[in-house]
């Protein structure tokens, strides 16, 4: 149970995960194929007025993120629980909530972090100026973070439960409410010219909340998952 | 030693055993047997720590495995019903992060002697699970066995689809970790080719 | 052999308490609400700004006051039950959902009927109705997620964390609505009259949140004891307590 | 006391809808609540009595 052996085991994790994601690389594609769709339909529902789209923009691909980070989050235990991975996972000399955390990071990178590279371009589309791309950014990599955190909560709580995918929407878009204000304020805030630090700090502060807390009630969802 | 002191289990409105106290000591093995759904995998997953039991306790050394928790996770390797292998990685990878998983580091090297140990060959190795047969499925999960170190195992069914060679691999492994002086809690419908005074029956009668 | 009685008969030796208790509790709660409302439609004054209307709040800030404080003793009960294993917290917890739904909707939709008069809106996103509305999804969360479980233990564990993240979300989510309103300079509207409600409002209002609380009560062991003769397959006691003796031969 | 008459009562000085809407709905679901449960006990206990007389009498098993 040394520290080493703990890293050796997260370590393996996370690369294991980001091999698996390598193998099958039209999963971790659809989420940002979805974003982008999402994204593109809102100019034509609304219309190309560019007043209303910069209006609308920090709103429309902060949910959009959002969406994309709920469709993922079946494939974070999902496989692991099927195949019996899970069962080993929980069995291991490691406390639960820590290779948690690797689960999570792992699932950051395959289905987070491109939302975050690819949310600027998202962004000319609703005529954002550079600063405020900058902001969104910024507000989307803290953001994301934390909706996996969040988010695998639920994913760990409906596993093997039937109608899991919209039980498992129900459950997680509530407590997504903050990070979606946080982060959209972000971004408005940078438009409107009042800043975007107390947003942005927000948002770090619900990150390292969510880091301290929410692994906890993962690791305890997917304990009573696998009883 | 491992201990299981009045233990009973229900799952739903059916009381699958109880009052059940067994001892394993070091160096023998329990054989759990009975029908379907007489209880067996639940017991192995009481052992396992993965299922609390409704009454009673499961003693390691004379402590309460969930007191225990990380400790005792850190004495046992558990081999489910599940193979616990995923379909995209190679055998040799599977074997490596089931490895890592339990926090310990695993050389390739070691990981192919393994799996060669249990009669998987090396072009076997380097294809992706999903096209090997069940047996072959069930060996990669059984080659963490000759990587384990802990002294309790808890295998679940490992003879199920495996082919006499294979079966007896497996059995002579089980046997040289008994003569270490671990311990092993298997559950089996087959007869398990072990010497009599090393092997413990228990009949679930559900 | 060494068994945890407590773990058994708590649910039996409550059943015959709740019993007991539930009577009281209810003709009570049916007094303070005749008073509370006499004090509230006959004794309070018009309120000057807002008129007649505002008497909407001896129904809406009782209940919204329930519907929160009902989360908060869910999620108590959700947590003594993971700590210590305990049946009867769960069904406690189980037994609490419904009416402390039944709440959040009635604030919500008396949130509405005040809003059309005084703000001219049915619905405005301030930092109260706003949580009241995620506290409505949130106790749908847990009676959903709690229905989709077959297997009852599981399904009693996993309402139950999930109860307790949502005690963490409501103020998270409170506080955020208010910060987004100030950056958004909404209408500064809030429901409270503040200090200058008259004394006799606050009484009424006070009543009347006291009979919720003890309708509430009232309720919830009335459903405790289905959910214990559901649960439990025991038989609906009348009167005499069950001999706990006799079930342990049984067993 | 304010109210000069019954129907000056029942109109709330102009508010009476949504006076009257917020204090009957709330009326009525507990109301129904009670009535729920009501229908609840009475099933569990026709349930358990059909349980007894089915044979099945291992009460607390």
């Amino acid at each position: 149970m040394s520290r080493s052996s703990m890293w050796e085991a997260v370590g393996g994790i996370v690369r294991r995960d980001l091999l698996l994601a390598m193998r099958r690389r039209s999963d971790a594609a659809m989420s940002v194929f979805f974003l982008v769709i999402v994204v593109s339909l809102f100019p034509l529902g609304v219309g190309p007025e560019p007043a209303v789209l910069r209006t609308i923009g920090p709103g429309v691909l902060w949910v959009a993120a959002l969406l994309a980070c709920l469709l993922s989050l079946a494939r974070v235990f999902t496989a692991d629980y099927v195949d019996g991975t899970l069962e080993q996972m929980v069995l291991v000399p490691q406390p639960l909530a820590v290779l948690v955390v690797g689960k999570v990071f792992a699932h950051w990178v395959i289905s987070g972090l491109p939302i975050v590279l690819l949310s600027p371009l998202l962004g000319l589309q609703f005529g954002l100026s550079g600063e405020s791309l900058g902001v969104l950014v910024m507000s989307l990599l803290l953001g994301t973070p934390t909706l996996s955190m969040i988010g695998t909560i639920g994913a760990a709580l409906v596993l093997g439960v039937r109608g899991s995918g919209l039980l498992v929407a129900l459950l997680v878009l509530p407590l997504y409410v903050p990070v979606l204000i946080f982060g959209a304020g972000a971004v408005t805030g940078s438009m409107a010219g009042i800043g975007a630090e107390a947003n942005l700090s927000l948002l770090g502060a619900c990150l390292v909340l969510s880091l301290f807390l929410a692994p906890w009630a993962t690791a305890a969802a997917l304990r009573i998952a696998l009883e | 030693m491992l201990q299981a002191v009045t233990l009973s289990c229900r799952r739903g409105e059916r009381r699958l055993f109880s009052d059940l106290t067994i001892k394993v000591e070091p160096g023998t093995l329990l054989a759990v047997v009975g029908e379907n759904g007489s209880g067996k995998t639940s017991l192995l997953r009481i052992f396992s720590s993965l299922l609390p039991p409704d009454e009673g306790s499961i003693l390691w050394d004379g402590e309460d495995i969930h007191q225990l928790k990380e400790l005792y996770s850190g004495q046992l390797t558990y081999i489910g019903h599940l193979n616990g292998i995923k379909d995209d990685l190679t055998p040799l990878e599977n074997v490596m992060s089931a490895i890592n998983l339990t926090g310990e580091a695993c050389s390739r090297t070691a990981a192919q002697e393994a799996l060669e140990a249990i009669g998987l060959k090396r072009p076997v190795h380097r294809l992706p699970s999903k096209v090997l047969s069940q047996g072959q499925k069930r060996r990669v999960a059984l080659a963490r066995l000759w990587l384990s170190t802990r002294p309790l195992w808890l295998l679940d069914e490992p003879f199920t689809s495996l082919d006499a060679a294979s079966t007896g691999v497996v059995t002579q492994r089980l046997h040289a970790h008994l003569q270490r002086g671990g311990l092993a809690v298997i559950v089996t419908h087959q007869e398990v080719d072990l010497p009599v005074e090393r092997v413990q029956r228990l009949r679930l009668t559900g | 052999m060494s068994v945890n009685w407590s773990k058994y008969s708590a649910p039996m030796a409550f059943y015959p308490l709740a019993g007991r208790l539930i009577p009281w509790f209810a003709c009570v709660a049916v007094a303070l609400m005749g008073v509370g409302l006499y004090m509230g439609f006959f004794v309070a004054p018009t309120d000057f700004q807002q008129g007649e209307a505002y008497r909407i709040i001896f129904v809406h800030v009782p209940a919204a006051w329930m519907s929160m404080f009902l989360y908060v003793v869910m999620a108590v009960w959700a947590g003594i039950g993971l700590g210590l294993n305990a049946r009867l917290s769960f069904m406690m917890a189980q037994a609490i959902a419904p009416t402390g739904a039944m709440f959040t909707f009635l604030a919500l939709l008396t949130g509405a009927m005040w809003g059309k008069p005084t703000w001219g809106a049915w619905w405005v996103w301030d930092a109260r109705l706003t949580s009241e509305l995620i506290l409505l999804f949130q106790y749908a969360g847990v009676m959903l997620l709690r229905t989709s479980i077959d297997d009852m233990r599981r399904a009693d564990r996993s309402s139950a964390v999930f109860a307790l993240v949502g005690v963490v979300n409501v103020p998270i989510i409170y506080f955020s609505v208010q910060w987004w309103n100030t950056l958004h300079q909404g209408a500064s509207v809030s429901m409270s009259t503040g200090s200058k409600m008259a004394a006799t409002m606050l009484t009424a209002m006070l009543l009347m949140t006291l009979a919720f609380w003890l309708y509430s009560v009232a309720v919830i062991l009335s459903r405790v004891r289905c959910i214990i003769v559901e649960r439990e397959s025991l038989p609906v006691w009348e009167e005499e307590p069950p001999v706990i003796q006799k079930v342990a031969e049984v067993r | 006391m304010q109210w000069g008459s019954v129907s000056e009562f029942f109109a709330m000085g102009g508010y009476g809808l949504y006076v009257w809407t917020s204090f009957v709905v709330t009326a009525l679901c507990m109301v129904w609540e009670v009535l729920a449960l009501w229908r609840r006990r009475a099933a569990a206990r026709v349930e358990h009595r059909a349980m007894l007389l089915g044979g099945s009498n291992e009460t607390a098993a």
